[in-house]
Order: C-alpha cells, then sequence, then structure tokens
C-alpha cells in the first residue's frame, strides 16, 4: 500500500504539475489571473476526445495539433484584450474578472457543443494493458502522464532559462518598461508567452481526459482550483516550481487516500495551507531586497 | 488679501466641506437601506431580495478586505459556510432563536478567520489560492461523516422549524445597514487609511508606526464578520441546505467580481455592482435560459474590457472631467 | 390550516385559462446531467397533456390547457432558491415541481411550505424535507436512498457474502445509503472490512482500489455519483486487481451512458440497482406503462436516451396530475389530501406510488440487478429478490 | 545566543558614555556572504554620523540593521541603554527610531498629504509644518506617485519626521540632488538636531554634504569598520583613500 | 546614415527633439523643448529637481507619449515609434532604477545586448567583465540582492552591452561613491573616443567636462542651450547649479 500510493503519488503528482504549468507562466510573466485555466484544459481534453471517437486517431495526437492551434488562439487573443489590461491600475484583478467571463463562455459552448455529460475514453493512450512498477499494477496512463509531463516541464524550463526568447520573457516578468528599453517586442513576446500557457492547459486535457476519469464541462474549475494549489505550493512563474507542488499535492492526496480516505479531499489544502505558513512564497522561489 | 479673512473664509470652506461629506455618508448608509427595505412592496420575490443583499453585503465584506489592504480572498465563501453553520449550530445545538443564531453565525465566522489569521503573512495570489484552499478544507470538515453529531455530516441542515420568510428578510435589511456602515466608518478613519497605506507598501507603512498586522487583522475579522452575518441570514432564509450549497466557490467568486465590477475602495460601488450585475444574472435567466451562462459570461468580459475599474471608476472619471480633483471623490 | 395562498383562494370564482407549472432545471455544472433528463420527463408530459386536451382538474370538472414555465438554475443552490421564489411569487405555479437532487431541491423546501406551494419531488430523498409539521412536499419519484440497499443486504447475506468493502462519497445520497448497508450487515453479524467515505470529488481510484484489495474482499461496494462509479469501475480492471463483486449506483440508472464511458469488459458481471425502464411495470393505472413509455418518448426526444430521471419527471408529473383530477377543490392542501388518499393505489411507469404520513415515497423497490455482456453491449437483469429475478446471479464474477 | 546572554547581563558592559544609540558588534549573513562583519558604533545625543563607504560595504545593511528591517545573525542593538534589535519597525518607529529609504517608497495612490496622516503621530511639528520644512509645502495635495524622485525623498523624510524620532537614520537623501538642493538639505537636517535635538546617522557619498552635516564619520570596507573618527581626518586616511575616494 | 530626406535637420543630427510638450495624465510638465544631439555629441542636461529632465529623456525613448512636437532619429519621423523599435535603432537608456531585480547580473547584461543577437552579446560580455571586474565576480547573484550603488553599475554597464550609438542616461552618478563614479566617469570617457552619441540627465557637474554641450532645463522649459564654456560663463547658471565654490 505505501509503495502503491507513493508511485502514484509521484506518477499523477507529475501530472498535476503539469497540468498547472500554463497557469504559473500566464500569471507568473503576464501577471493574468487565468481563472479560465481549467476550461481550456476541458476543451484540449475534448480535443482528444473527439479525435479518438470520430477520427478514431490516438487521443495523444491531440497534444500536437493543440500546441500549434492554442499558441494562435492564444496571441490573437491576448492582442485583442492586453490594451485593456495595459491601461487598467489592478491588471491582476482585471484579467481576474475577464477570464472569470472566459471561463463561463467556455463552459457554455462546451455544454452546448458536447452536451453536459461525462465523455470518458474506453481505450488507453497505449492500449489497455496496465503497467507493472515495482510490482505494482497501474492504469497505463499513468506513466503515460508523467512522461509527458516531465519532457514538457523540460521544454519549459528550456525556453524559459536557455532561449533568448525566454531570457526576454523572464525580463518581461520582472519589468514591462525595463524589458521595452532592452528592446524587446513586449507585445509580442507577452502574447507569445499567453498562447504558451494555453497550449500547455490544452495539452494537459489530452492527459486529464484519463487521469481524471473523464471530461464534462463542468469540470474546468475543479481543475482551475487544482493548478493554482499547485502552483502556489511550488511557487509562481517557475516550472520547476510547478512540478515540485504538483508532486507534493500528488503524494498528500494519495497517501490520504491510502490511510484516511475521507479526510482525503482535505489533505492537499491543509497541506498547501502548511507549506505557505512556512515559506509564503513557495517551495521554489527567489526573494528580492526590501532597500 | 489679509491673512485672517482667508483663514476665516478657509474655515468655512472646511467646514462645510465636512458637513457635505458627513450628509454623504449618512446617504451612503441610509439609501441603499431603506430602498432594500422598501423593495419588497415593488417586488415579492423576497428570496431574491435576500438574496441581493446578501451579494451586497458579501461584496461589502471582500470591499473591506480587498478594496482596503489588497488582500483578495478566493475563499470568502469560507466564511460565509462558517456563517451558515455557525447558525445551524446555534440552532440545533444552543437552542437560540434565529436572529441570536445569525449573530453567532458572524461570530463562527470571525472565529475561523481567527484561526486563519496567519494566512495575511501571505501576498497577493498566494494569499487568494491559500484563503482558497482553507474555505476547501473547511467544507470537507463541515460535511465529513465523522463530525455528523455536530454538523449533521453530509445529511445537510434544517433550519425549517425557524424559517421565517419576512424575518430573514429583515435581518438582512439589518446587515446590509450594518455593513454599510462598517465600510462609512472604514473610510472615514485613520485605520482605513492606514490600510490604504498597508495595501501600497507594508514596510513603509511599518516606519509610518502602523502596526501592520494588526490593522490586517482587524480588516480580516471584519470582513468575515459581514461573511458570517450574509451566511446566518441565508441559511435563516432558505433553512434546508447542503454543505455543497453553502461552501460555493460560485459565491466567492461572484462577490469578487461584483464588488470589482461596482469599484472597490468606494462605499456605493459594491453595492450597485452587486445589484445590477445580480439582476442581469437573473434577467438572463428568465429570458433566454438556454444561452443563460453564454451571455452571463460575455457580459462579464465586455465589462472587463470596457469598464476597468468598476462602475465607480466611470462615474467617479466623470465627475473628475467636470471638476478636476473635486473634494472627497475618492 | 385557515390561511391559503391568495391566488389559489382566488380560483374559488372561475376556472382559470391555464394550469401553471413550473419547474427548475441545469443546463450545466454538476447536476446538468440528470437535471436535464428529468426536465425532458416533465416536458412529455405537458405535451401529452396538451395533445389530449388538457389536464382534467376536477375542481372544475373539465380539461385546462397546461403551461410549463422553467428557469436554468446552472446547479447552483442560490440561485435555484431565488427562481423558486420567482416561480412561486410571481408565475404563480399551479404544480411545482422541483430540480433534480437533494441539492437543488433543498432551497425549495421552506419556501414552498411558506407559500403553502405543493411540492411534487421527483428524485430528491433528503431526510430533513419530509416532516410531520409539513404538508407542502409529496415524494412522488424515488424513495428516499437509504432504503435502497435493503434488497442488496438481503442478496448478500443470501449468497453467504461476508467480506464486504464499502466506499462511500461523503454527500447525503450516498452517506445514507452506506449507512443503511452496514447497519443492515451488522443485522447479520457481519462487520464491513472496509468502510470509508471519500470526497465527493473524487475521480482517480488507483491508490483508493489498491487499499481496499489489501483488505481481501468478496463484494467492493461503491456508493457515489455517476461522475465517480464511472472512473471507479473503469480503474479496477487496470489496477490488477479483481473482485468477485462489484456494484455501484448508477449503471442500472443510466445504462447507455455506462455502455458508453465504461464498456462492455470493465461493465460486465458488475452489480447496480434495477430502475425502470430496466425493471418494467407493465400493469399501471396512471399514464403510460414503462414500454409505452419508452417508446413515446423516444419518439418526441428521439436524441435523449430513455433513462431513470426522465421517467421520474413523467412519474411525477403522473402523480401531479392525479392529484388535479381528485382534489375537490383547486387549492394546494386539497390536492395534497387527494393524492395522499391515492397513496397505496396507484402503480405508474415507475412503479408503485406509496407515501408516508410525512409525504415520504415508499413504494418503490430498488431490486439488485446485473449487468450481462450481451450481443454490441450489456444488458442489465434482475438477479434478486429471487420474485422479481430474470435470471440467477454469477457469483463470483467471470474471470477475463 | 550571544545576543541574549548579553542581555541578559547588561550591567557587564557599560554602555558608552550617554550613547543613545549604539551597534554592538553586530555581523549580518546572506546566505555566504558576509554583509556585515562585527561592527559596532556608538552615536550620543544630538550628535550626528556620517556613514560611508564604497557601494556594497555594508552601509544600507547597517541601517536596516538598526530600523528592524533586518535582524542581526549576530551582535545587538541598543537604544538608550535597552536592547531593540529585531523588533518590528513599526515598534521602533514609536520608539523613536526612523529612517528613510535609498529608493523612496511612498504610498504612491495617497496625496503627500495623506501620507504623512497615515503615520503615527509622535513629535512636536504639525503635518503642515514638515512638509513645509522639507520643502514640499506647495505640493501637499499631490499624490505622491507623481512627485519626481528627489521629492519622494523628501517625502520620505517627511514621513519619518512626524513620528518624531529621537534617532533618524537617512541613507543617501542627496543623490540626485543639484548643488543648491543640497545646501537647503544640509540646513534643514542641522535644524532638526539643533532644534529638536535629534541624532542622526547619515549615509551619503558626497563629501561636500557630509562636511555640512556630520560630526563624525565611521568608514565601512566590505561589511567592516576601517575607520571611525572626524571627516577630515577620514579623507587624509590612506585606507580610506584607497577604498572610497580613489585617486 | 541618411539625414539627407530631413530639410531641417542639419548633417551629422542623431537625434532631434522639436516643440516637445508632455506631460502625465492631463498635467502638462514639459513646454516647447527643442534639444539636438549630433553624431558622437556629449550633451549633458541640467535642470533643478523637478524640472522635467526624466520626462524629457522617456518622451524621447517613447516611454511618455507626447503632446504635442516631433522627434527625429537620423532625420526620421519616429514621433509615434514603439519603445523597442527606438532601442532596435540604436539608442540604449539607462533608468533611474534600471535592473531586473530577479534576475541574474549576467542575465541583465545579456539583456543590454538584446538587439544584437546571441552571439555579440556573449562577447560584449566578455569586454563588460574585463571594464567591471565586480560584475564579473558578481556575474551569478541575483541583481535585487545587490546594494544600490551596485545596481546601479549593472545598470550603466547593461547599456553599454548594446553598443548604442546614443547613450542616454538618467543620472548614472547618483549613488555612486567617489570611486565609482571614477569609474563611471572612466568608461564614458572610453566611450567619448568611440563614435557614440551621449545624452546625460546629471546633477554632478564633473560629468560637463566629459560633454560639449549643457542644456538646463527650468519649469519644463529651454532655459539654456550651449557650449560647457558658454554655460561656464553664465553667472546665474554657474551659481545655481555649481554652487559657489
Ligand atoms: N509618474 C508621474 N506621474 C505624474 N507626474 C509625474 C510623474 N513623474 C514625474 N511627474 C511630475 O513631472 C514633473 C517633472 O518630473 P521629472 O521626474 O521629469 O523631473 P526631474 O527633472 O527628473 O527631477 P529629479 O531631479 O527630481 O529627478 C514633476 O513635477 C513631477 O512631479
Ligand atoms: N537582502 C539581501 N540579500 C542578499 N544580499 C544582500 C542583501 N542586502 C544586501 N546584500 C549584500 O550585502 C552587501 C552590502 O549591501 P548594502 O546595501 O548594505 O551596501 P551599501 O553600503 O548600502 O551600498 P550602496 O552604497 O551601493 O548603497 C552587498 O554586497 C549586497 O549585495
Ligand atoms: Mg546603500
Ligand atoms: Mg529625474
Amino acid at each position: 500500500m505505501v509503495l502503491y500510493a507513493l508511485i502514484a503519488g509521484v506518477l499523477i503528482g507529475l501530472f498535476y504539475g503539469f497540468a498547472a504549468l500554463g497557469l504559473s507562466l500566464a500569471f507568473g510573466v503576464l501577471r493574468v489571473v487565468n481563472i479560465a485555466h481549467g476550461d481550456v484544459i476541458v476543451l484540449g481534453s475534448y480535443l482528444a476526445y473527439e479525435l479518438s471517437t470520430q477520427a478514431h486517431i490516438n487521443p495523444l495526437f491531440a497534444i500536437p495539433i493543440a500546441v500549434p492551434l492554442a499558441v494562435a488562439i492564444g496571441m490573437v487573443f491576448y492582442r485583442f484584450v492586453a490594451p485593456s489590461l495595459g491601461r487598467s491600475k489592478d491588471p491582476e484583478m482585471l484579467s481576474l474578472i475577464l477570464f472569470f467571463g472566459v471561463s463561463q463562455v467556455i463552459e457554455a459552448l462546451a455544454t452546448i457543443g458536447f452536451s453536459v455529460n461525462q465523455d470518458t475514453l474506453l481505450t488507453g493512450p497505449v492500449g489497455n494493458a496496465s503497467v507493472q512498477i515495482f510490482g505494482q499494477s497501474f492504469p497505463n496512463y499513468y506513466p503515460v502522464a508523467a512522461a509527458v509531463a516531465v519532457p514538457g516541464a523540460l521544454l519549459v524550463m528550456f525556453y524559459l532559462y536557455r532561449s533568448r526568447l525566454g531570457l526576454a520573457t523572464r525580463a518581461l516578468m520582472s519589468s514591462r518598461a525595463d524589458a521595452m528599453l532592452s528592446g524587446i517586442d513586449v507585445g509580442r513576446t507577452s502574447a507569445l508567452s499567453f498562447g504558451i500557457a494555453l497550449a500547455l492547459a490544452a495539452s494537459a486535457g489530452a492527459l486529464s481526459i484519463y487521469v481524471n476519469g473523464g471530461v464534462s464541462p463542468s469540470q474546468g474549475t475543479d481543475l482551475t482550483t487544482t493548478a493554482f494549489a499547485v502552483v502556489v505550493i511550488g511557487g509562481l512563474g517557475n516550472p520547476a516550481g510547478a512540478l515540485a507542488g504538483g508532486l507534493v499535492f500528488g503524494l498528500a492526496e494519495q497517501f490520504a487516500q491510502s490511510y484516511e480516505p475521507n479526510w482525503a479531499g482535505m489533505v492537499p489544502y491543509v497541506l498547501l495551507l502548511a507549506v505557505m505558513l512556512v515559506k509564503p512564497e513557495g517551495l521554489l522561489s527567489r526573494r528580492v531586497r526590501y532597500a | 488679501m489679509p491673512e485672517r479673512d482667508a483663514d476665516a473664509s478657509g474655515q468655512r470652506a472646511t467646514r462645510a466641506r465636512q458637513w457635505r461629506r458627513r450628509g454623504a455618508d449618512l446617504a451612503a448608509v441610509l439609501v441603499p437601506t431603506v430602498l432594500f427595505a422598501l423593495a419588497r412592496t415593488v417586488d415579492s420575490n423576497l428570496l431574491l431580495l435576500v438574496t441581493i443583499m446578501v451579494y451586497v453585503v458579501l461584496a461589502q465584506g471582500v470591499n473591506v478586505i480587498y478594496g482596503f489592504t489588497g488582500y483578495l480572498p478566493f475563499g470568502y465563501v469560507g466564511f460565509f459556510g462558517a456563517g451558515a453553520y455557525g447558525t445551524y449550530i446555534a440552532v440545533a445545538h444552543l437552542g437560540a432563536n434565529a436572529v441570536e443564531a445569525t449573530v453567532l453565525g458572524g461570530v463562527a465566522a470571525v472565529l475561523v478567520a481567527v484561526v486563519l489569521i496567519p494566512l495575511l503573512r501571505l501576498r497577493g495570489a498566494y494569499f487568494a489560492i491559500a484563503s482558497l484552499a482553507a474555505a476547501l478544507a473547511l467544507s470537507s470538515l463541515v460535511s465529513n461523516p465523522a463530525l455528523t453529531s455536530v454538523t449533521n455530516g453530509p445529511y445537510g441542515a434544517d433550519l425549517s422549524k425557524v424559517f421565517s420568510a419576512g424575518g430573514s428578510y429583515w435581518m438582512a435589511v439589518v446587515i446590509v445597514a450594518v455593513a454599510m456602515l462598517a465600510v462609512v466608518v472604514l473610510r472615514r478613519s485613520r485605520l482605513g487609511l492606514q490600510l490604504r497605506a498597508v495595501r501600497a507598501d507594508q514596510v513603509s507603512a511599518g516606519y509610518a508606526g502602523v502596526n501592520v498586522v494588526a490593522a490586517r487583522t482587524g480588516a480580516w475579522l471584519l470582513s468575515a464578520l459581514l461573511a458570517g452575518l450574509a451566511g446566518g441570514v441565508y441559511a435563516w432564509s432558505i433553512s434546508v441546505f447542503y454543505p455543497t450549497a453553502v461552501f460555493d466557490t460560485t459565491i466567492s467568486l461572484f462577490a469578487i467580481v461584483f464588488a470589482l465590477f461596482g469599484g472597490v475602495g468606494t462605499v456605493l460601488g459594491p453595492v450597485v455592482g452587486a445589484v445590477v450585475l445580480y439582476y442581469v444574472y437573473n434577467a438572463i435567466g428568465v429570458s433566454d435560459p438556454q444561452y443563460f451562462q453564454l451571455i452571463f459570461g460575455v457580459v462579464i468580459v465586455i465589462i472587463a474590457l470596457f469598464l476597468p475599474g468598476g462602475l465607480a471608476a466611470v462615474l467617479v472619471g466623470a465627475r473628475r472631467r467636470l471638476a478636476l480633483r473635486g473634494g472627497d471623490v475618492r | 390550516t385557515g390561511a391559503q395562498a391568495g391566488h389559489t383562494r382566488a380560483s374559488a370564482a372561475a376556472a382559470p385559462k391555464q394550469i401553471v407549472v413550473g419547474t427548475l432545471y441545469a443546463s450545466s455544472g454538476a447536476y446538468a446531467a440528470d437535471s436535464l433528463p428529468q426536465y425532458d420527463g416533465v416536458k412529455f408530459w405537458v405535451n401529452q397533456m396538451n395533445k389530449s386536451g388538457g389536464v382534467y382538474v376536477a375542481a372544475y370538472h373539465k380539461k385546462i390547457h397546461v403551461k410549463l414555465v422553467a428557469y436554468n438554475d446552472q446547479s447552483s443552490p442560490t440561485t435555484a432558491a431565488t427562481l423558486y421564489s420567482q416561480l412561486i411569487t410571481q408565475n404563480h405555479v399551479n404544480i411545482m415541481i422541483p430540480d433534480f437532487g437533494s441539492v437543488l431541491t433543498a432551497p425549495a423546501v421552506s419556501i414552498a411550505q411558506d407559500h403553502h406551494q405543493l411540492l411534487f419531488d421527483a428524485t430528491a430523498s433528503g431526510t430533513v424535507f419530509f416532516t410531520p409539521n409539513n404538508p407542502y412536499i409529496v415524494g412522488s419519484g424515488i424513495r428516499n436512498s437509504a432504503f435502497w440497499p435493503q434488497p442488496l443486504v438481503q442478496f448478500l447475506v443470501a449468497k453467504h457474502i461476508k467480506k464486504i468493502a464499502i466506499l462511500y462519497d461523503a454527500n447525503d445520497f450516498d452517506a445514507a445509503q452506506a449507512a443503511t448497508l452496514d447497519h443492515g450487515l451488522k443485522a447479520h453479524g457481519i462487520r464491513p472490512v472496509y468502510y470509508q467515505s471519500t470526497a465527493t470529488t473524487t475521480t482517480t481510484y488507483g491508490t483508493l482500489i489498491d487499499s481496499i484489495a489489501a483488505t481481501n474482499p468478496q463484494a467492493v461496494i461503491e456508493f457515489g455519483y455517476n461522475t465517480n462509479d464511472v472512473p471507479f469501475l473503469n480503474t479496477i480492471p487496470t489496477s490488477g486487481h479483481r473482485f468477485n463483486m462489484v456494484f455501484t449506483v448508477f449503471p442500472g440508472q443510466l445504462p447507455q451512458l455506462f455502455q458508453q464511458e465504461v464498456g462492455t469488459k470493465n461493465l460486465g458481471y458488475t452489480y447496480t440497482y434495477a430502475t425502470p425502464p430496466l425493471v418494467p411495470y407493465s400493469k399501471v393505472n396512471l399514464g403510460l406503462n414503462t414500454a409505452q413509455f419508452s417508446r413515446a418518448f423516444k419518439h418526441s426526444f428521439p436524441s435523449v436516451p430513455v433513462t431513470y430521471p426522465a421517467m421520474a419527471g413523467y412519474g411525477t408529473a403522473l402523480i401531479a396530475q392525479e392529484a388535479l383530477a381528485k382534489a375537490s377543490s383547486f387549492t394546494q392542501l386539497a390536492m395534497r389530501r387527494a393524492i395522499g388518499n391515492e397513496s397505496g393505489k396507484l402503480t405508474t411507469a415507475i412503479g408503485q406510488f406509496k407515501i408516508t404520513k410525512d409525504g415520504a415515497q415508499e413504494g418503490e423497490f430498488l431490486p439488485v440487478g446485473q449487468v450481462f455482456p450481451s450481443h454490441g453491449g450489456t444488458t442489465i437483469k434482475v438477479v434478486y429478490p429471487t420474485s422479481m429475478a430474470t435470471t440467477k446471479a454469477k457469483y463470483p464474477a467471470p474471470k477475463g | 545566543m550571544f545576543a541574549e546572554s548579553a542581555s541578559a547581563a547588561p550591567s557587564n558592559e557599560a554602555p558608552r558614555a550617554n550613547a543613545l544609540l549604539e551597534v554592538e558588534g553586530v555581523t549580518k549573513l546572506f546566505g555566504p556572504l558576509r554583509a556585515l562583519d562585527d561592527v559596532s558604533l556608538g552615536v550620543k545625543q544630538g550628535e550626528v554620523l556620517g556613514l560611508v563607504g564604497p557601494n556594497g560595504s555594508g552601509k544600507t545593511t547597517v541601517i536596516n540593521v538598526i530600523s528592524g528591517l533586518l535582524a542581526p545573525t549576530s551582535g545587538r542593538v541598543l537604544l538608550d541603554g535597552h536592547d531593540v534589535s529585531g523588533k518590528a519597525p513599526f515598534r521602533l518607529a514609536r520608539r523613536g527610531i526612523n529612517r528613510t529609504f535609498q529608493i523612496p517608497k511612498p504610498f504612491p495612490a495617497l496625496t503627500a498629504r495623506e501620507n504623512l496622516e497615515v503615520a503615527h503621530h509622535g513629535g512636536t511639528l504639525s503635518d503642515g509644518e514638515i512638509l513645509e520644512l522639507v520643502g514640499l509645502g506647495g505640493r501637499a495635495e499631490r499624490l505622491a506617485g507623481e512627485l519626481t524622485a528627489s521629492d519622494q525623498k523628501r517625502l520620505d523624510l517627511a514621513r519619518a519626521l512626524v513620528t518624531g524620532p529621537r534617532v533618524l537614520l537617512v541613507d543617501e537623501l542627496g543623490a540626485g540632488l543639484s548643488k543648491t538642493e543640497l545646501d537647503e538639505l544640509a540646513v534643514i537636517l542641522r535644524r532638526l538636531v539643533a532644534e529638536l535635538g535629534m541624532t542622526m546617522v547619515v549615509v551619503e557619498h558626497l563629501m561636500g554634504f557630509l562636511e555640512q552635516v556630520a560630526d563624525r564619520v565611521t568608514v565601512l570596507n566590505a561589511g567592516a569598520v576601517i575607520f571611525s573618527g572626524g571627516l577630515s581626518e577620514a579623507l587624509a586616511d590612506p585606507a580610506v583613500i584607497k577604498v572610497f575616494i580613489g585617486g | 546614415m541618411a539625414a539627407a530626406g530631413a530639410p531641417e535637420a542639419a548633417a551629422g543630427v542623431l537625434l532631434e527633439l522639436r516643440g516637445i510638450g508632455a506631460g502625465y495624465g492631463s498635467m502638462q510638465v514639459l513646454w516647447d523643448i527643442d534639444l539636438s544631439v549630433g553624431e558622437g555629441e556629449h550633451v549633458v542636461i541640467l535642470g533643478a529637481n523637478g524640472a522635467g529632465k526624466s520626462t524629457l529623456l522617456r518622451v524621447a525613448l517613447g516611454l511618455l507619449p507626447l503632446m504635442r512636437g516631433t522627434i527625429r532619429l537620423r532625420g526620421e519621423d519616429v514621433s509615434g515609434l514603439r519603445t523597442d523599435r527606438r532601442v532596435a535603432q540604436g539608442i540604449g537608456f539607462m533608468t533611474e532604477v534600471g535592473v531586473f531585480p530577479e534576475l541574474s547580473v549576467r542575465e541583465n547584461l545579456l539583456l543590454g545586448a538584446y538587439r544584437l543577437g546571441r552571439r555579440q552579446a556573449q562577447a560584449n560580455l566578455e569586454r563588460t567583465y574585463e571594464g567591471f571586474p565586480l560584475l564579473a565576480k558578481f556575474r551569478s547573484r541575483s541583481a535585487g540582492s545587490l546594494s544600490g550603488g551596485q545596481r546601479k553599475l549593472v545598470g550603466v554597464a547593461k547599456v553599454l552591452m548594446g553598443d548604442p550609438s546614443l547613450i542616454v542616461m538618467d543620472e548614472p552618478s547618483s549613488g555612486l561613491s567617489p570611486v565609482a563614479v571614477q569609474e563611471v566617469l572612466d568608461v564614458l570617457r572610453r566611450i567619448e573616443r568611440s563614435d557614440a552619441a551621449l545624452l546625460i540627465a546629471e546633477q554632478n557637474t564633473a560629468f560637463l567636462d566629459l560633454a560639449q554641450r549643457a542644456v538646463v532645463i527650468e519649469g519644463g522649459r529651454n532655459r539654456f542651450d550651449g557650449t560647457v564654456a558658454q554655460l561656464r560663463d553664465d553667472a546665474a547658471l554657474t551659481r545655481a547649479y555649481f554652487g559657489i565654490e
């Protein structure tokens, strides 16, 4: 039981971390509180579902399809809303209202388009065989989800910490005006980051439909909440932090399920509170001096 | 001009301004209260009126904690639920009457807030999410089968023996008055000013001699009290409910959106925001139920894009344009 | 009860032009999947009535056109509360059918009582709703879920199954079932080897199933909503564990959904409550029988599967219809009295209508069903009690 | 630890003759970085101590430790013989220690006057008088966020003055001022000392300014005190010339 | 360098601001200001606290919209051009604060050469480390942990990283110790020998030694524009800005 919870916690935790990456990026870079993050995950899940049931393509192909699509949509959308956010005195809060509205719209459209029922994929991403890890048997989508999550996060890390564009992005995180003064096209870089954030969310959707046992239009809020919790545990704007937060969240949840299932719903949140009180800026974060 | 005269006329102007201010404050408390008290003669849907009043109070509570301190409580519903269940426990286990129970609901929320004071060490999004986590944890605590003897666990709360449509309506009116008064007093007090300073820069506020922790805690407890009273009166007004109904996170989101839409940091903004948006929400539901959520979502997006800063900002902007920097608009 | 609501008193003078039926539904959110079919069932009845010239109202000795007023509560109890209030105070409905389930029905109970408005409750079974001093609610659809597992207890005892694991979600509906099952088993000296609750939002079950398996149960009973049952059933085969018996709540109520979302392989040989239309009631004395309803409903709503919530909506509307047909005066209390007199005498497409003094439905009975693979899908057959059984249970479930 | 045992027996170490503010062997580490290394200094009532040193030598850190923004890793700070190390800034502000910031931090959305209204009032001067004193009389109703960088510094000073400090810590108030303005500022600071008996620690790079203001200077280098004494002696000290003046 | 298109601009004029009016919201701060910087020319802006020096520089960089007037860069009208485009055309600006606190010193420096591309940036980085050994030591520390003066140094080095043809600085010396001021002056003197132009708002008159021309702004209007020698001849201005020495 210990071993099972441990492995499941790590695998699911990595997925949680991946599902939270986009949120972390959007908030860290753009100070956009994307309440609609979970709803974008839901859209990704529906894409996977439609691919699998209509076109009989492996649902994981949703990821390569979703990425360019989401980047494009995200960039256009961000360009459209950025002026309003830029003009606002408190863009963080304005984005909260804005994306609350967006979340309502997405959920409504998903309901109209896909009906309210939960949809499940019966064939796993790599067939239906279960996978043996240290003598324990797991649904094969656990390791698949983890196997997508880790390189996904690495890619984001590479983008942020190794690429020129990533440097520009982090400069933007730090100070918009000074980023402009470095010759960075702030509008395009922001839009791109937002696009990437959406792409990450949509990609997570292709895995979420398995890990969360299906997809339904009303799932978005719960997914957003979990993602927020994960991001905050790890520290905002840091991909490694998101993964760390995901692991903490996943392990807490799985261990609680194994020993105290009736408190399992509470445990990750109590743990989140505990982490916050011990390390208020999240597990992995850098502080800057005040004076 | 002789100095004396200038002084005297200056004093006159100051006194006049003071009176105008007091009048405006009084009106800010009385007008919404009286309008809500009279509303029942126009709209027979008392529960709708109570719900709107509940949202007015919640929006004011968000105003107190967010508008004055910059702490955005995603988990604000936790206090609401604590108030509702505090009221239930007061009736079911302490034999309180409904009015007492509602007040005890407020107290229950304050107690929860006391436990959560350490959260105030967090900032920005961290605080927002941590408060949400606290609310979710509280919700699952209340509905846990292990606590059935106290909260009736998952089986729901039943207050129908104290149900009174009229009673809860008047209680809601009173609580609206309390909320308005709280915000007016807070805004006029030095504490209000200090909170705005703390919001801008807590370290500087510390060097200004402001006890940052105490000031914030005050606002936190006050906003919890308002939410608890709102939860209590709401529990009374529907009287039969389940944990999911009073710990529904959309209640937080609605309260926040209403407050922001109206304009935080102002006295009347959240009231107008709650009334207008809730009526819009309700009206869409009636006229075109099919696309209810879609339209509501689009309305909110439009508001966010074209009315940033809320209704109050629009009004203040108009006033600014009329008379550059007129007295006490902020 | 001398004081009557204003609008019902006026009825003494002249017959109303129409009978207003009010209901709520959720087009989105947690309850939408069940709420919409229930609403369709009500709509179906309204269309039927109007096609036949309206509903018969005994107080006026004539048929009167039916008008349906329905609002969308988005699965939010707060919104539902104001909309119930609106139905009562502004639409002055004559017949009120609250939304699906206990959570969304709860906000209607007190306000309806206060306005002397009778609730025809289709799918809410909360114990807190039915009290001696509230005559304004009748359970016309399902029975309190606390009664549901009684046949299941008998079945387990009869099969000599001793090691039983119970996992339930922390909500009224499921917790009540779990408590009944636990009690019932203990009365037979059986103590569950695993008895735990989990949050209703749970959707990942791998670890839970692993710890259940560690107790070596012969039967695993999971009480959840359909959004829990689906992932639960789907996770078992991949967990590497096998159980002789697995029971979940919803396959019997939403068989098409489960066929689609769980599939023959994972669903095969599991157990569930058998509800109409799986349990057909062919001899009815009110409305269409189960088979007729299924056919007619499919004709009216070709894209909506015939499910229990739809039937519950229809069955509840039938009870309201009977109340109108029997009440000597056109008041809510008269209707309540009239329908109280019919208790035990009516059978509809969803079974017997029999209520307690407090108005709670007690006529319904949920036999134990088992899912059998059949050509191109699955069928659910009643396996207990023997009097109703159409086949024998296959226990333990065959491997493969 | 060290601070505690020391404060347990204050009589052992008699405070230096009438030093109002004393820093005793303060060390401050930031991770591996030793920002302050056993720094001790004392300032008498009514005295102005100039604190100089190359960039990054630890001047601001000294101010931060005295004013309670940072707790010392070891060592302690005494006000009037009482250990105040690690006390919250607002308590120190009320007990008479206040400061300005190298990068000014006013409340941008409040007017200059409101910035002062916020503060705990401990002094004898009115808000209006203080604004006049620091040269912001004409800008009382302007939002602080709209003031120039150097006006914001004056506002910072005003905010500190409102609390009626006995000890005022001034961190590079002169940076970015023209010669005339520097002269005005020096006059203001000296008036505070002369008329209100204030005690000051003034961090400054501009020697001309310190000449007008400071009674004595302490020179820091790499977190350690390398000189203590008169300004002219300091300017002649070879070590000081090497690391600070250049040439 | 095609200054030919602009009729008014004399050959060799790099940046030209004409009839500038600007401000914040509805509050106007600058009134009808003229300012030009020739290719390779060094100009120092003087002005009392609040005169509008920072505002003028912000306008020149496009951080603040114009109310009135035009800005030309090498004869071309850039009045409406985005800031990053102006930077891409070779203006480097050091603001009063001027670093990315969350990023390391090295990353800060690399961002200074963002417009030049990866390879050139790397080359300039080596050069900068030679010029400012302290920064080499601090390369992996976050800029936000540095002291005020250390940050200023990073800011100066960062601007130079971009090899701009016009270097704009807002009070580069404030907060620097005398040694560090000398260092900065030395660096700028080295630039003096290159062909980059300088536009510096300063209070420290030592910087006048670098400049050919001085511009004095008072109350948001031009008060003086001429050679440094002419400025020293003006008794009133000398008293105000150099003090009586
Ligand atoms: N962000 C702002 N919003 C509103 N007004 C501002 C803002 N920044 C500066 N001002 C105002 O514009 C005027 C000119 O300020 P500016 O910063 O350009 O002066 P400066 O010459 O750079 O002064 P200093 O030497 O103090 O840096 C001042 O009156 C100032 O109050
Ligand atoms: N919060 C902090 N985290 C990490 N390092 C810090 C922190 N505060 C200061 N330091 C380091 O401590 C040393 C001393 O910094 P301090 O700010 O006290 O210098 P200073 O003498 O005020 O310099 P300046 O004249 O440039 O303002 C510097 O190396 C600085 O980088
Ligand atoms: Mg310093
Ligand atoms: Mg300036």
